[in-house]
């Protein structure tokens, strides 16, 4: 029992890793609707600049933490502007932005290996790494940190995008960019904000995950997990892609811990389909029957 | 005979009854005519003979068998297919190649045919080439044939939708709005079309339109729907006359006139 | 530059080719997106392999049972996952791919994740320019049909063409089956090019590296994966001297090549057959028009 | 000519420089071993046209990127060969790509050294050797059995687990031979757990490991994962002894895992502290400004191997410096490399024993698997 | 109040407007009719800043008009456009409340809210529906009502009356006028061309891309010609329903 507890906890803190990717993600993709693969490379530069102002500059932690969320903020306007806007403004097909995305990724990952070299960074500590014992369990002070920090963050989204004004804009641009201009929205600013937003949050998930593992430049190959959270959880929900992310850290660690580890991405992938053929939206998107 | 029944048919939206109990028979080879305010449940009669909605309870039968529960697909290839009030055409596509991607049934081979492009394919093919170049002509789009679908003017994207509807050789066509977005000049034209069509396909028609004229001048039958519940039912003279249908749905104005 | 390296870049931007044909079919024409395309080439390359090491058959027959066997799995896959949408489909081959690889690593009887050598070299540029020019005349024939138009016509308007009687399921799958038979076809020249297979080969990498050469070349259009193939296979070998800022430039040109024509660079020929013909009837026209003295 | 083997003994006007092909990461997840490979052949490059050169020449090296991929591996031998025409290639460090090269090295009649590749399939196939590929680094059974020898019969441990990444070749190939000749010297597997490349979490395996209670616990994977995967396991409360093999040794896991990994033993193809390595170690410390990783002292040997198989043959042919390899011996960095004709491996090389002491490499001993 | 001089659109190598000139004075209702195609919808979406006119010039109030549109939308014009353009995902009440997006003034905006529960009741009957399921003619409403909700002084509206059953058809023309009431300014483009000329002040006929008349409202109906192209149905309905 108290394996199995100690497994839930396991699969909370993996969850609430990819959660944090996620909402970033899914937010992106709410409005623009397409698989915004840059992300990885955003969360990945956020826990750079987390680790060069921790380590170089030995930024207190408050700031590091707001810098990188910014600097990854600004990262993903800078992709929005060079490698979406002009896509966008010739209406192409969202096929052409998850290439593009994909270029982004690749050139990212790789100009951090040229610059700043491909070894893994560690991050000083900054919270004691000493877990805390209840019992026999141990949960790490990091993954509170950061299952809190998740929680907040999404609150916070969830309370801009459903009850602002801005949200209600972003909501509108995400059906339709002609309507929403129609009303007055400038839906430069509003597409933006979203990609910074997005930014933002991956940078703050980016740092996170350095202090809690380490920084290198093939941090974004783990968003492929948050990417697959986000559909679980039903694509563009926001709870879903959380709930879909601590639902796949749970599934992941109770089959590693009780059927296979060898096969585990097998037996998660299984599940997946299964609940996808159950619930072809996700868990928690909303199934409108097509109104002909 | 019927060619269409619907029998004690509802549908309903969570709480909402978009179509409640309803009863009617198309008979063959008529027009039908099918009015009511908005939201009143008509486009939802058509989702649900279609297949695209499944009813919620109650037998839909066409030409005596049961359809409802079928796929869409299924229900198209026993011979019903319709319009969208809300333009569906294949966007990118030109006309040409709308009306002949819906010709498919016109021709039949299988996939090693066409790889091989053998004699049956060139010859099924021909004759689906056929079907298009008259269905262009009898439309009176043959002109305008490689002009992409999306950039067509409304009026005309619901002539292709029309044209694409007959290339599966319908038993039972059913246009939701044919005449929306059309002026009352290109509505005459339309009538004169419908009228063609039923001669020339010999298809049986649900016409569903906010046009009185077009409704007026065309249907053989009438039923007026009013909150997801039958109104009336009748000739023109007879729903025109009708009291409860004027104060639903037609408005004191028209009548005074 | 040699021949001998030219030869080798034209025989896996072939092999690329054929995978990407398939690929162009179920994307571009059929309008499904895939992430798992190398988990259907891994399909096709071990059992080609099995064939020819295990069971000693010649290398063509080897060839058709590897495409055969994707086949079966993608009928498999697509019953499952082909009801779904957009992207919920796309991550369901993601992971059919991935789970595909993970099973490859643990079977120690295929070399599991060591990899297997000593598969015998059989591919060569002549057979790889015969089965691509045979993939693509098959495309073509097939797109030129109303099978094809079928599945155009659900890219198009998924509910319109139920409308009009297309068994909308039927022909995702049939679009699905002839991708993962050319994807394992491909597969199979892949493992007899290299004489070694592991499953790190066919990563998502490969997937997605698959995926951007039929946007790249434009989507729906058969000339533009050709020229597609050939451009994006080429161009990470003619950036190696960058040596460890290759795939920094090759990022930059995805992205260059992507904003600056954003359909793609056959974009706007929607069916590919006339581009090729418009292309060749050009390339013709021009030289005639040269031989008798220029424009 | 279309296939030309690139005849370096050749016609008139001879170049003045010799080139030397290498291949391995500069990119992906493997590019810190890569890069540091290409700077040791870089570094010893120039010493040796320093001294002279090779047979009078100089000596020049042509690095490719292979992002770890067999394919591309492929390509860059090809782009070598014949274009480049180079009289042999050193790498790549990775054992996939090292046997996908075999059969364009045979077209092409170009030997090639690989640096790490510790597979036995990169030099000899169902019995057969290949006659262009040679290695530096001792094979996986090897290192296993020592690991497996050293835990059983010199530390006397009898119970052990196993955590590996079931999508690395490396970590499956270590995996299979520990397991085998632990067993065989009366020790018990009691788990064995797997990750995934790129997996940065490794609690759920922990977790079960912990619960059989292994005195040893075998970590057959490369120093990221070790560093990450070390500390998750204290955090756990796992006290037991961790081993590891050459994927382990680097100055970032010492800064990463310092505390997790102490009293861990690797087994390790030389002795760090030994005083003959020290003058490389300071030499590549003072050109690059970073700390050489493992790969460095093998590229390094590499680079010996050849220069001594060059020497030998007293000829630039690729095929003759081929056949002087068969029977090249050298002292290298890592140990006496005496190339086998049969297995072109470097027999009877011992493995050398390092306890993480301190937050040191400590050698410990040279031990040999019978 | 708004004035367009010499206005040519094209779409690739379609012209779709040739040289367009209109002028709408301040408080009327100027209808624009034409067949399917002529260029009625080009139009409107040039003033709205839609799409990029190559040549001409666009006049409101005496100013050029700026290139982006929201910006245009904050001059005080809105457009309720062809095929409604409402947002599926949206409630009926944040449809509304995006027609209100750039206004501040929260008192006027639960006042016109209240107005558009009025003309259209279905719409408060239905506040918290997804606007994407309302049947067609709801849709047509909310569209019409997000529109009124900008509070602009010169509205344009494109084929209001599309897809209503025709009870409303008439209630919308009255809407049409009491908004004219109302002090606004309307740019009316209409199928039911006899409705609309009948309420316009002004009115222009459009044919494939060029003005080929212009007149009153009143005029116009009495035209020959137009009555031919654009009324002709008109005439023999009255006959069958007489
Ligand atoms: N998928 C759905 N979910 C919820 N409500 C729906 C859905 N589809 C239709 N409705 C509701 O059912 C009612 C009937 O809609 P329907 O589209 O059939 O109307 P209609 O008679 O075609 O009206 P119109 O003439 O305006 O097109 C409407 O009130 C509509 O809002
Ligand atoms: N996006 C577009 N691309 C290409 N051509 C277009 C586009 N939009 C409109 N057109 C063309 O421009 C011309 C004018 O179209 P417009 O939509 O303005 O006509 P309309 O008068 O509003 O017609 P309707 O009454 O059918 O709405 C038509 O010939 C149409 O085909
Ligand atoms: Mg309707
Ligand atoms: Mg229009």
């Amino acid at each position: 029992m108290a394996g199995f507890m100690q497994q839930i906890i396991n699969g909370l803190s993996i969850g609430s890793v990819y959660a944090l990717m996620a909402v970033g993600y899914s937010l992106v993709y709410s409005i623009m609707n397409f698989s915004n693969f840059a992300h990885g490379g955003v969360i990945m530069i956020g826990a750079y600049i987390g680790f060069f102002l921790l380590a170089a500059y030995k930024m207190p932690f408050y700031v590091a933490f707001a810098l990188a969320g910014a600097g990854a903020g600004l990262l993903a306007l800078i992709i929005e502007r060079v490698a979406y806007s002009p896509l966008r403004k010739r209406k192409a097909p969202f096929l052409y932005f998850i290439i593009s995305a994909m270029g982004a990724s690749i050139f990212l990952e790789n100009i951090v290996i040229a610059t700043i070299g491909p070894t893994f960074k560690t991050y000083p500590k900054v919270f004691s790494t000493q877990p805390i014992t209840v019992g026999s369990l141990s949960v790490g002070r990091l993954d509170l940190i950061m299952f809190v920090i998740s929680a907040i963050s999404l609150a916070i989204l969830i309370f801009v995008i459903e009850k602002t004004k801005i949200g209600m804009a972003i909501r509108g641009t995400a059906y339709s960019v002609r309507a929403s201009a129609l009303m007055g929205v400038n839906t430069d600013h509003v597409i933006m904000i979203v990609f910074g937003l997005g930014g933002l949050l991956g940078g703050i998930a980016g740092m996170l995950f350095g202090m809690k593992y380490t920084v290198y430049p093939q941090i974004g190959f783990i968003t492929i997990k948050s990417f697959i959270a986000a559909v679980f959880g039903g694509l563009g929900s926001l709870p879903g892609a959380v709930i879909g992310s601590v639902l796949l850290g749970i599934i992941e660690t109770l089959t590693s811990g009780y059927l296979s580890s060898q096969f585990r991405d097998l037996i998660a992938f299984a599940l997946l389909i299964v609940v996808l053929i159950v619930r072809p939206m996700g868990l928690m998107g909303k199934f409108t029957e097509d109104k002909a | 005979m019927n060619i269409l029944e619907f029998n004690n048919v509802t549908k309903q939206f969570g709480g909402l009854t978009a179509v409640g109990n309803v009863d009617f028979q198309v008979a063959k080879d008529s027009i039908f005519g099918l009015i009511g305010p908005n939201g009143a449940g008509k486009t939802t009669i058509f989702n649900l003979i279609t297949g695209i909605y499944h009813v919620t309870e109650g037998e839909i039968l066409f030409e005596g068998k049961r359809i409802n529960g079928l796929q869409p697909y299924q229900i198209a290839q026993l011979g019903i297919t319709r319009t969208f009030q809300n333009i569906r055409l294949f966007k990118k596509l030109t006309i040409y190649e709308n009306i002949l991607t819906a010709c498919h049934e016109n021709g039949n081979y299988g996939i090693f045919d066409a790889i091989l492009r053998n004699g049956k394919y060139k010859k099924q093919e021909r004759i689906m080439h056929e079907k298009t170049q008259t269905l262009m002509e009898i439309m009176g789009l043959e002109d305008r044939k490689d002009i992409i679908a999306a950039n067509l003017p409304y009026g005309w994207q619901r002539r292709l939708e029309i044209a694409r509807a007959l290339a599966s050789n319908p038993k039972l066509l059913l246009l939701d709005e044919p005449a929306a977005g059309m002026n009352p000049d290109e509505t005459l034209k339309l009538m004169t079309l419908i009228h063609e069509i039923r001669k020339q396909f010999k298809v049986t028609m649900i016409v569903i339109e906010h046009h009185m004229d077009l409704i007026m001048g065309v249907c053989d039958k009438i039923m007026v729907l009013n909150f997801g519940q039958k109104l009336a039912e009748g000739t023109a003279q007879e729903i025109q006359e009708n009291k409860k249908v004027i104060e639903a749905y037609l408005g004191e104005e028209e009548m005074h006139c | 530059m040699d021949w001998f390296y030219i030869q080798g870049i034209l025989i896996l931007a072939g092999i690329n080719l054929l995978a990407v044909l398939g690929l162009s079919l179920l994307t571009g024409f059929t309008g499904l997106f895939s992430f798992g395309h190398a988990g259907f080439m891994a399909i096709g390359a071990y059992t080609t392999a099995i064939m020819s090491v295990k069971l000693h058959l010649p290398f063509i027959p080897s060839l058709m049972i590897g495409g055969l066997i994707a086949a079966l799995v993608s009928l498999l896959i697509g019953k499952l996952t082909l009801n779904l949408k957009g992207d919920y489909f796309c991550i369901a081959t993601l992971g059919l791919g991935e789970a595909i690889r993970l099973i490859l690593d643990n079977v120690q009887y295929l070399g599991g994740a060591r990899g297997w050598p000593g598969i015998p070299l059989k591919t060569t540029l002549l057979n790889v320019v015969i089965i691509d020019i045979i993939g693509i005349i098959i495309l073509v024939n097939l797109i030129r049909s109303k099978h094809g138009r079928n599945m155009i016509a659900i890219r198009e308007e998924e509910m319109a063409s139920q409308i009009i009687g297309i068994n909308v399921f039927r022909y995702k799958m049939i679009s699905l089956m002839i991708s993962a038979i050319y994807a394992g076809v491909a597969g199979g020249m892949l493992g007899h090019y290299l004489g070694f297979l592991q499953p790190k080969m066919f990563q998502i990498v490969k997937s997605t590296e698959l995926t951007i050469i039929v946007i790249f070349g434009g989507l729906g259009s058969i000339s533009g994966s050709v020229l597609g193939a050939l451009v994006l296979t080429s161009l990470p070998e003619m950036l190696r001297t960058f040596a460890q800022w290759r795939l920094v430039v090759y990022g930059i040109a995805v992205i260059f090549i992507m904003i600056s024509r954003p359909q793609g660079l056959m974009g706007g020929h929607e069916f590919s057959f006339h581009a090729v013909k418009k292309i060749i009837s050009s390339m013709f026209y021009r030289k005639k028009q040269r031989g008798l003295g220029g424009r | 000519t279309p296939k030309g083997t690139p005849d370096t003994g050749q016609k008139a006007g001879e170049p003045e420089v010799v080139k030397v092909g290498w291949i391995g990461s500069l990119t992906g997840d493997q590019a810190v071993w890569g890069q540091c490979e290409l700077n040791t052949v870089k570094m010893m490059f120039e010493e040796i046209n320093a001294k002279g050169g090779l047979l009078g020449k100089k000596v020049e090296v042509i690095g490719y990127d292979t992002r770890g991929d067999a394919t591309e591996a492929v390509n860059a031998v090809k782009r070598l060969t014949s274009q480049d025409k180079v009289i042999a290639i050193i790498g790549p460090n990775a054992s996939g790509q090292a046997i996908a090269i075999s059969s364009v090295l045979e077209e092409m009649k170009v030997p090639d050294i690989a640096t790490v590749a510790t597979n036995p399939k990169v030099t000899v196939v169902d019995g057969k050797v290949k006659p262009f590929n040679f290695r530096v680094c001792f094979i996986d059974p090897y290192q296993g059995a020592v690991a497996a020898g050293y835990a059983a019969d010199v530390l006397g441990f009898k119970k052990a687990a196993i955590l590996y990444d079931v999508a690395d070749d490396y970590s499956q190939g270590l995996t299979e031979f520990f397991e085998k000749y632990f067993i065989e010297k009366g020790g018990q597997i009691v788990a064995k757990e797997a990750f995934k490349s790129g997996d940065v979490d490794f609690r759920p395996q922990l977790s079960k490991i912990k619960e059989s209670n292994p005195e040893v616990i075998f970590m057959p994977y490369f120093f990221k994962e070790v560093a990450l995967s070390a500390n998750q396991a204290r955090e756990l409360g796992i006290n037991a002894v961790f081993m590891g093999g050459d994927g382990w040794p680097s100055d970032v896991l010492i800064e990463m895992a310092k505390d997790a990994i102490e009293g861990s033993y690797i087994v390790n193809h030389l002795d760090f502290n030994d005083p003959e390595v020290q003058d490389f170690k300071a030499a590549y410390k003072a050109k690059y400004n970073k700390s050489v990783e493992l790969n460095g002292y093998l590229a390094y040997d590499a680079v010996k191997l050849l220069e001594a198989a060059v020497n030998k043959a007293n000829s630039l042919d690729p095929v003759a410096i081929r056949d002087a390899l068969e029977t090249a011996s050298v002292k290298g960095i890592t140990g006496q490399i005496n190339i086998s004709k049969e297995t072109h491996n470097p027999e009877g090389k011992d493995a050398a024993i390092i306890k993480m002491v301190n937050g040191e490499y400590v050698f410990q001993q040279k031990y040999s698997a019978k | 109040m708004l004035s367009i001089r010499d206005l040519n659109v094209y779409y690739g190598g379609i012209h779709a407007l040739k040289g367009v000139s209109i002028d709408v004075e301040e408080g009327q209702i100027v209808s624009i009719i034409g067949a399917n195609g002529a260029g009625k919808s080009t139009l409107l979406n040039a003033i709205s800043g839609m799409v990029k006119p190559k040549e001409g010039r666009i006049l409101f109030k005496g100013k050029e008009l700026p290139p982006a549109p929201h910006k245009i939308v904050e001059l005080g014009i809105s457009q309720v456009p062809e095929g409604r353009l409402i947002f599926a995902n949206l409630t009926v009440k944040d449809n509304l409340m995006m027609g209100a997006y750039l206004r501040k003034d929260k008192i006027g905006i639960e006042k016109d809210l209240e107005k558009v529960f009025a003309l259209f009741p279905r719409m408060k009957e239905r506040i918290h529906q997804m606007a994407g399921t309302l049947s067609g003619g709801e849709q047509q409403m909310l569209a019409i009502g997000r529109g009124l909700m900008s509070n602009p002084d010169l509205i344009l509206l494109d084929e209001p009356s599309l897809g209503l059953a025709p009870l409303l058809v008439k209630t919308i023309f009255d809407i049409i006028e009491s908004i004219q009431q109302m002090r606004k300014t309307i740019l009316l483009v209409e199928q039911n061309a006899y409705k609309a000329l009948s309420i316009a002040d002004k009115a222009y006929v459009l044919e494939q891309g060029k003005i080929v008349k212009e007149g009153s409202g009143k005029e116009l109906i009495k035209d020959k010609s137009i009555q031919e192209a654009y009324l002709g149905k008109k005439q023999k309905s009255e006959e069958t329903l007489a």
